[in-house]
């Protein structure tokens, strides 16, 4: 167990917040450019595990729990958004039998 | 600490595929690949308890999930119609743009100092359950109506209908 | 008796009231009888007012009564009273109104018996009457302003009285256009008088003026104004086209509106207020050229009409310029005299060729007429009396009140006098053509109108004989002293314009230069009296066709200088244009166009916007990721 | 508050109510009768007002309850010998704009609107708050629009949305303009004192001025931003046009003088020459438009642009006889003009048409309307001895003290008065008779009625304007010494 | 509290009715549940509120204003839907519970004294439109607006969480009091990471009450949705997400005013300006209502970038007049389209002579969105100008000016096919309900809209 710890002494906050931003621009690219709406969501699921990372980070960056707490929160809702997520693709699917949101243009103008 | 470089470059390197690799299944798992890389992380910073929930909700059952949607709608193989290159060179550039600013206005590059874990066993189960029975309790409860709601719609919207209404 | 000034204007009002309201109840002969009675006992009553001042002038008094009956207006500092003033000046003028006007009365009750709207024209002629007294009587310039502008508007109804005719309707508009040009130009002059003077009372105003130095520039603006004004309600240049064109009115009108009165109203206010022209001499001067011009003009125009009553019409404005250059040479009593004179012999001409026209059944063109004196003798001889007086033949009326002008005229300005002389022998040549034209040679006229010719009715004939013998005798009101006269009229009228006279010095002339001067102008009235007997009568020669080839100096004046013309090229047009030009392209195009464009510019634009919502989802993430990259850029720089 | 017998509000509310009532009939001579009854109501109520009233500067029959206090807003009303002019012009109107509709046999809901704008009319010629007049200001404009759009021309949906579109957009700046003035308020209300209070300094109250004054302006109109006005009225029924012409339009003239000008001193000493400028600009400008026009309510629409122009111009000039001659002048445009467009009203029910072309020569059919309409038009040109003479020299005088070429300028109106109209006249009523006018039936006797009352107001205030002016005098008089004499740029 | 828990019971409750199919107890039983909850809250109203479950949530004045607030115009829209479902869909009894669920988020929204509390309020609400939106599943515009609506409400989530965990990690708390604090003790010296925060924060909820640039899923998803889910979206959770916003910013970053306020400034008028002159083009109704709340987001957007005292009040009165107006040109819409089956202007022709009071209730809450005096609209546009004006924000007044004078074009383009394009139609027919809601709501309006004092006076 120490060792372990010692493995992060000395890594400065800050590459923590751009190692998770880069997440979660990689996410967002993912939703740019993909047009399956499973993969989107994935991609949404990486911007949520850049924060949980994050926010562990913080809380162990100031030593207090609650950020790791917050995860938990995270987590229940991306389980829910995904639930709701994929039922609602699997709905869409049986009208349209495409996954692709480029055919989602009924509604504009 | 290079371990946490070596770790968090895999993690960039397999989300990368994730979102560039044509076949949805090899998506999926590039970002079970991911997901564990994070689990990874968490590990290193001594949240053992979130690296176990990592493991399972996520590597378990939310990509189980997607395998799952992705093989009933059968799409296993690269079905998807790529977008236009120009929408995905734009796509990539926003993507860029994004991170520059975030990255900017954290004034991520400035020095600051080094993440050292103050009290080492926050993560410890026992620490985060008396936070979360005490002081979050409340959101705690209240998630449950969340799932319940995720849980009633998604039956509700994924339920074929036998009757058409 | 001074107390009931307010009954002389009030009469013709009930009168008007009574046969306005009950046209349709009333009988012709009632509210023909009711027309002529009010303007009678107001007659009365102004006689009664005359012999009052008379005794108080006799006593050497100024005799100036004024009374007030309520405040008008008040705003400010500024409070207008309708209150009436009599002195010398008005009671003359009350007489020839009242007077005059019932005359003229008793002759329509003849003239307009067989006109369905015959109660209408009393009623009109009452209000005449009415608003020509209140701007007789008026004791400030806002009273008379309401008189000034309200025979205005009878004259547009009358001259309109018989609407039907379009062309009648367009003539009575003119009328009332142009004598509202004139008004803006009273009103200017009113609004300077108040600031300058801080009353519009006459009381208030002459002292204050009298104090004033020559030639001040407040009141040559004022003076300038208020004869702008004259000239529009006097038909002198450049705004006397109206009044040929108001013939179109029936006969009676012609005589009482734009012959007697009304059209002297101009010569009426500068006599009233003289102390402010005496003080401005360049508005004198300019006074006196556009008069003797007007007077040229007109007569050289009238040379050539056929129309009687245009002939008669061209006449009045040839002697109203008369009275201008009166006034022009500070001949106030002059020119009011001939004020006098000229109401009863041009009211006397236009009776008579009413008479005529009636005889010739609405017939005025003189070429289809001749040969009527045996048929209407009264007429005839009536008319011959008139054509005398304004010929200036000695010793009708005409001759002395012209004579008057013209030696002052002659004092002033020796060319004045010479134009004014050549205008003498236009109008006598073609006064008399227009004599002979009538009553001498052989009848021109169709078998119809041959058969149904005849002398007016009583109602008519006396009103003409009772203005021939004023016209005869009327010279004797002012005889002058190189005639062992007594200059009556100017002693009764010395309180009014004893200022002026102050201001100016008395006029004087030897009597030697005035017994040549007359003698010249009836020497030469006589002439061209027979010059016109060799032509009309002897050689018997009639006027050609309208369309007939003219020679050029005729030509312009058969077709009146082309003025008319002119005005309609110059403003009508001009104006006519503007106003669609305005309306099209700055109104509708222009202005409404902005807005409506503006308009226009959000829908636009809405239907650009529109297409951002293209319905693609990954366009709108792809804004959404933008938005997010722009405001953390703003955080950068301002975090 | 000190008690008065005359309660203000009552008046306001009444006409509210029968609105209300009204709503509901749809027998179309029993609206009528109630809602002319309930018209002639409120003149009853009307006549104790003028009987109590003190012909002095102080505001009278005052009433003041808490409105919004958590936003210092009071529902404050009272009158003084500015407004009261109005409010007579307004009660004396309806009943009169009521009595010429009743040949259109509308249901009782268009009664219900006219009787509801009366409501809000009265609410801004009375409001001492800034919010309670604002409100009045807007409520006014729902019914006007509702009674333009659904019983007017063929393309009114278009005109009048433009219409509300534009005034709307006026009254907003407006609105910014009163919010702004509250907040500085040290008291922190609406109260048109604590408004005249204020001392702003010259550059907020220049903006200020230009807020107020596009509401005002659009409303009047005021040249250039008129052209609403020609197509709303010729779109318009004949009542709409009434009351927009006849009492609406005072609104802004109204504005001008019991808010623009005081509220905003500095921003008038500034601007004002601009604006009379603009006003005068109006006046000559439409009397030129009026020329040709082919339409007989287009051509009395140019008219009134051109008259409030003159009114315009004589506030502007900021002096007791400018002022004076614009409030009679604002009663007796009012009068005129329903005058003027009854008889069009007249005319193009009996003929269906409004082109002069198709007119002439109705006075022999119809001689008693003949005369009628000429005294209307006389009193539109301001011959002496009919009201509008009064009007129109009071405020040639205040504008001629402002400036000579001002007052020659605008007394062009005058003489292009007297053409327009005298046109309008002659090819109506004169000239030979046209097939079409020759089965003109003569008037009836609610037209004669409406007509002659007409006639007798234009007569009667030409011949004694006195009491008239009387009331305002010493009101005018003492919002000019409160305002101060006119600062010339 | 109570009020929260028996709402969720009650959902649960409904759900147990959809079992055994007790259908007509369903609408009963909620607007019980719905009057119970208002009960509650009426009872806590008053009483010195103090953060309850160490700082969750916080009922003080404001939150209960708002609650009670959503909770009367869920009620309203749960009258609106009983003939509306019972025709169309099988599930009414979850269509039931999912609103009461999303209903319970939007009270924890408006009452939340932790961002956790934030978060999962959001997302309670939004997780159960997402299936809302979806609810006729054989409906494509349905599925459309479904779909569309998820993907960018999770992708606007994560905006959100990281907005969040970048202020925890500055201020080291999720609880307001603690945020405050730390704003408050050094409003200079904040870290980046709560500038970053804050910006990504306002982005989160600008998605949520769809302001521009984050609106575009507003227009589809209003008119994709079933017509009653928009009105309850455009009304009760759009004022939620207001109120929470605003609680916010009221509470933790007005201090920071000066960093986040031109942010919002310029946000205002691009959405004031994208709604109103898009709205003049449409050609349905629903659509036109969809852009049409996105100007009047634009207008409460007021309160925030002039934060101060009076900001709450004017938005819970805009809010509320805004949502009765909804309500009343909804129910119209819906009662409309059965009729006729479109939802284009032309649909609502000849209203007026058919059904006159259906037309005048339209028009009254034409008016009370156009802001025309002596409805509640105008009182709230009033009050929003006043903040601003009290901020001397000038120029965006002016513009706001200008946009309320172009939505009279499309606000009274119904009015002007309903009375003035005459038609002849067949009557629709108002059900029972119907008129309640209608006669309910506009009384309201007018009554707000003549003396809104007792409104006001409650904050």
């Amino acid at each position: 167990m120490e060792t372990v710890v010692q493995h992060i002494q000395g890594v400065p906050l800050n590459h923590y917040i751009l190692f998770c931003s880069l997440i979660f621009a990689i996410g967002v690219i993912g939703v740019l450019i993909r047009r399956n709406v499973i993969i989107i969501m994935m991609s949404v699921e990486l911007m949520l595990n850049s924060v949980n990372l994050l926010l562990t980070a913080f809380s162990a960056y100031s030593g207090d729990p609650a950020g790791q707490v917050f995860v938990f929160f995270i987590m229940a809702l991306a389980a829910a958004e995904v639930a709701v997520g994929l039922a609602i693709i699997v709905m869409v699917y049986r009208n349209t039998r495409s996954v692709d949101i480029n055919a989602l243009n009924r509604l504009r103008g | 600490m290079s371990v946490f470089y070596f770790v968090a470059f895999l993690s960039i390197f397999f989300a990368l595929m994730t979102i560039f690799t044509k076949n949805p299944v090899h998506s999926v798992l590039y970002l079970v690949i991911t997901f564990f890389t994070f689990t990874v992380h968490y590990i290193l910073l001594n949240a053992q308890f979130l690296a176990v929930v990592n493991f399972i909700v996520y590597m378990g059952a939310i990509m189980v999930l997607f395998l799952f949607v992705l093989m009933l709608l059968n799409l296993n193989k690269d079905t998807e119609p790529l977008k236009s290159n120009l929408v995905k060179v734009m796509g990539v550039i926003a993507g860029l743009c994004l991170l520059l600013t975030l990255a900017g206005s954290l004034r991520v590059l400035e020095v600051s100092d080094p993440v050292t874990l103050k009290n080492p066993d926050i993560g410890l189960v026992g620490n985060l359950g008396k936070v979360l029975f005490s002081e979050f309790l409340l959101p705690f409860e209240i998630s449950s109506i969340l799932l319940l709601t995720a849980m009633v719609g998604a039956v509700l919207l994924a339920k074929n209908d036998p009757k058409k209404a | 008796m001074i107390d009931l000034v307010w009954l002389i204007p009030l009469l013709p009002l009930v009168g008007f009231l009574i046969n306005g309201l009950g046209r349709n109840i009333l009988s012709k002969s009632l509210s023909g009888i009711i027309g002529s009675g009010v303007v009678l006992v107001a007659f009365l009553l102004s006689g009664g007012l005359f012999a009052e001042v008379y005794h108080a002038r006799q006593a050497g008094e100024a005799a100036a009564f004024t009374q007030s009956l309520f405040e008008w207006i008040g705003a400010g500092n500024l409070t207008i009273a309708l209150s009436f003033l009599v002195d010398p000046l008005s009671a003359i003028m009350l007489l020839i109104v009242t007077g005059i006007g019932f005359l003229i009365h008793v002759y329509s009750i003849g003239y307009m018996k067989h006109d369905e709207g015959f109660a209408k024209f009393f009623a009109f002629l009452n209000l005449f009457i009415f608003f020509m007294l209140l701007l007789v009587l008026g004791s400030n310039y806002i009273v008379m302003f309401i008189g000034w502008e309200g025979v205005g508007l009878c004259s547009y109804l009358l001259i309109g009285f018989w609407f039907k005719n379009s062309a009648y309707a367009a003539a009575a508009k003119k009328a009332f256009v142009m004598n509202r040009i004139g008004d803006l130009g009273f009103l200017i002059a009113v609004f300077l008088i108040f600031t300058t003077f801080g009353t519009l009372e006459f009381a208030g105003i002459f002292p204050q003026a009298a104090g004033m130095a020559m030639g001040d520039t407040t009141l040559l603006l004022i003076t300038l104004l208020l004869f702008v004004a004259a000239t529009g309600k006097s038909a002198q240049i450049p705004l006397f086209t109206w009044l040929p064109d108001a013939m179109a009115g029936p006969t009676p009108v012609s005589a009482l509106i734009h012959a007697a009165t009304m059209v002297t109203a101009g010569i009426y206010m500068i006599a009233r207020s003289n102390i402010l022209f005496t003080l401005s001499p360049i508005t004198l001067q300019v006074i006196a050229a556009i008069g003797i011009c007007t007077a040229l003009l007109a007569a050289a125009i009238a040379i050539t009409q056929n129309d009687i009553k245009k002939v008669l019409a061209y006449s009045t404005v040839s002697q109203l310029g008369y009275m201008f250059l009166g006034l022009g040479v500070g001949a106030f009593t002059g020119a009011f005299f001939h004020v006098i004179t000229h109401a009863f012999f041009k009211a006397l001409l236009f009776l008579g060729a009413g008479s005529v026209i009636h005889a010739m059944s609405d017939e005025q063109d003189m070429r289809s007429m001749g040969g009527l004196k045996k048929h209407l003798p009264v007429t005839y001889l009536t008319m011959l009396i008139g054509t005398i007086a304004i010929a200036g033949i000695p010793p009708l009326s005409g001759f002395f009140s012209k004579d008057e002008i013209l030696a002052h005229a002659f004092a002033e300005n020796r060319l004045l006098w010479v134009l004014g002389f050549i205008g003498t022998l236009f109008t006598a040549f073609y006064m008399f053509r227009m004599l002979f034209l009538t009553f001498f040679g052989r009848f021109r006229g169709t078998a119809h109108q041959q058969g149904h010719l005849h002398e007016s009715p009583a109602t008519m004939t006396i009103p003409l004989v009772i203005l021939a013998v004023l016209a005869a005798i009327g010279g004797a009101l002012n005889i002058p002293s190189a005639l062992g006269g007594s200059h009556a009229l100017a002693d009764f009228l010395a309180p009014v314009f004893a200022d002026s006279v102050a201001k100016s010095g008395a006029f004087h002339l030897d009597h030697s230069t005035e017994y040549i001067l007359m003698g010249v102008s009836a020497l030469a009235a006589v002439v061209m009296a027979f010059v016109a007997y060799r032509r009309y009568v002897t050689k018997a020669s009639i006027p050609v066709a309208d369309d007939a080839p003219r020679g050029l100096l005729a030509r312009l004046s058969y077709r009146k200088f082309y003025v008319d013309e002119l005005y309609d090229a110059l403003v009508v047009r001009p104006l006519n244009a503007l106003s669609v030009f305005c309306y099209r392209f700055i109104d509708r195009r222009g202005i409404d166009g902005v807005v409506n464009g503006f308009g226009k510019a959000v829908g636009e634009s809405g239907k650009g916007i529109r297409l951002l919502q293209s319905g693609n989802v990954g366009f709108y993430i792809f804004m959404m990721v933008i938005a997010v990259a722009a405001l953390l850029a703003y955080g950068i720089f301002n975090g | 508050m000190e008690f008065s017998m005359v309660n203000l509000l009552s008046l306001l509310l009444l006409p509210v109510f029968g609105a209300l009532v009204l709503a509901f009939v749809k027998q179309a001579t029993a609206a009528k009768r109630l809602a002319l009854s309930v018209s002639l109501l409120t003149v009853l109520l009307t006549i104790p007002l003028l009987l109590n009233f003190v012909p002095d500067a102080s505001m009278q029959f005052e009433q003041r309850f808490a409105w919004i206090p958590s936003l210092g807003i009071h529902f404050h009303i009272g009158i003084d010998g500015i407004s009261l002019p109005l409010v007579l012009l307004t009660n004396g109107l309806v009943p009169l704009i009521i009595l010429a509709a009743f040949g259109h046999n509308h249901s009782g809901g268009f009664y219900a609107l006219v009787l509801f704008m009366q409501a809000g009319l009265l609410l801004v010629f009375t409001a001492l708050d800034a919010f309670a007049f604002y409100v009045g200001w807007e409520v006014a404009l729902i019914p006007i629009y509702f009674i333009c759009a659904l019983w007017g021309g063929e393309n009114r949906i278009r005109v009048n949305l433009k219409f509300f579109i534009y005034t709307f957009l006026g009254s907003l700046f407006m609105l910014a303009a009163i919010i702004y003035l509250h907040l500085q308020v040290p008291t922190g209300d609406y109260e048109l004192t604590s408004f005249y209070n204020l001392a702003l300094d010259s550059a907020t109250q220049r903006w200020i001025f230009w807020a107020f004054f596009l509401a005002f302006a659009i409303k009047m109109p005021i040249f250039p931003f008129h052209t609403w006005q020609p197509d709303t009225y010729t779109e318009a029924p004949t009542a709409g046009t009434m009351l927009l012409a006849g009492i609406m339009l005072k609104m802004g003239i109204y504005g001008v003088i019991r808010w623009l000008i005081p509220v905003s001193p500095l921003g008038f000493a500034a601007y004002g020459q601009l604006a009379l400028v603009l006003c005068l600009i109006g006046v000559v400008y439409a009397s030129i438009i009026a020329f040709k026009q082919r339409d007989a309510k287009r051509l009395i629409a140019y008219s009134s642009i051109a008259h409030v122009g003159l009114i315009g111009a004589g506030i502007f000039a900021w002096n007791v006889q400018g002022l004076q001659g614009a409030i009679i002048q604002m009663v007796n445009h009012g009068i005129s003009v329903v005058g003027l467009f009854f008889v069009l009203d007249i005319i193009e029910r009996r003929l269906g048409t409004r082109e002069l072309a198709d007119m002439g020569g109705i006075a022999k059919p119809a001689p008693a309307l003949a005369t009628l309409f000429l005294v209307i038009v006389m009193g539109a040109v301001g011959l002496p001895l009919t009201n509008g003479f009064v009007g129109e020299f009071l405020l040639l005088m205040g504008v001629y003290q402002y400036g000579v070429w001002y007052a020659v300028f605008g007394g062009l109106t005058l003489i292009l008065g007297a053409v327009y109209m005298l046109r309008l006249y002659q090819r109506t009523m004169l000239g030979q008779v046209t097939d079409r006018t020759a089965n003109f039936s003569a008037i009836n006797r609610t037209e004669w009625l409406v007509l002659v009352i007409v006639a007798v107001l234009v007569v009667g205030i030409g011949v004694y304007p006195k009491p008239l002016l009387q009331l305002s005098e010493a009101a005018v008089v003492d919002l000019i010494e409160q305002v101060g004499p006119i600062v010339k740029h | 509290m109570s009020a929260i828990i028996t709402l969720s019971l009650l959902a649960i409750l409904v759900l147990y009715l959809g079992l055994f199919k007790a259908r007509n107890m369903l609408l009963p039983v909620s607007l019980a549940g719905l009057a119970a909850t208002l009960v509650l809250y009426a009872l806590q109203w008053g009483s010195t509120a103090e953060p309850l479950y160490s700082g969750m949530v916080l009922f003080d004045g404001y939150a209960i204003a708002f609650s009670v607030l959503c909770v009367t115009v869920t009620a309203l829209v749960l009258l609106l839907s009983k003939d509306y479902f019972d025709s169309r869909s099988t599930h009414v009894a979850e269509y039931y519970a999912l609103i009461l669920f999303s209903l319970t988020g939007a009270l924890l929204v408006v009452s939340f004294h932790n961002l956790a509390m934030l978060f999962i309020g959001i997302e309670i609400m939004s997780v159960a439109l997402y299936i809302l939106a979806g609810i006729r599943k054989k409906d494509f515009a349905s599925n459309e607006a479904a779909l569309k609506y998820f993907l960018m409400g999770a992708f606007s989530t994560g905006f959100l969480l990281f907005g969040i965990a970048l202020l925890y990690g500055a201020s080291g708390s999720f609880d307001l009091a603690v945020i405050k604090a730390h704003v408050v003790d050094n409003p200079q010296a904040v870290s980046p990471l709560f500038h970053a925060g804050v910006i990504l924060l306002i982005v989160g909820l600008a998605f949520k009450v769809g302001a521009a640039p984050f609106h575009f899923w507003t227009p589809d998803v209003y008119d994709g949705a079933p017509i009653l889910i928009t009105t309850y979206m455009s009304t009760v959770v759009k004022t939620a997400a207001f109120a929470g916003f605003l609680r916010l910013f009221l509470f933790c970053f007005v201090p920071l005013q000066d960093f986040w306020m031109p942010v919002l400034l310029v946000m205002t008028v691009i959405t004031l300006f994208v709604g109103n002159i898009t709205a003049i083009v449409q050609q349905s109704f629903k659509r036109m209502l969809a852009y049409s709340s996105i100007s009047h987001a634009g207008y409460m957007l007021f309160a925030i970038v002039a934060i101060g005292s009076t900001s709450a009040a004017s938005v819970l009165t805009y809010a509320g007049a805004y949502s009765l107006a909804s309500v009343v040109a909804f129910a119209a819409l819906i009662l409309v389209k059965r009729a006729t089956g479109s939802d284009h202007f032309e649909a609502f022709n000849g209203l007026a002579k058919k059904n006159p009071y259906l037309a005048i209730a339209l028009t009254v809450s034409m008016l009370s969105l156009a802001g025309i005096p002596l409805t509640a609209g105008f009182v709230g546009k009033f009050m929003m100008f006043s903040n601003v004006l009290a901020d001397y924000q000038v120029v965006l007044v002016v513009l706001a000016i200008i946009n309320a004078a172009m939505a009279i074009f499309y606000y009274f383009r119904v009015i002007v096919a309903m009375y003035f394009k005459p038609l002849d139609r067949d009557q629709v027919v108002v059900s029972g309900q119907y008129r309640t809601v209608l006669l309910l709501a506009v009384v309201i309006t007018l009554v707000l809209g003549v003396y809104p004092a007792w409104l006001t006076g409650l904050i």
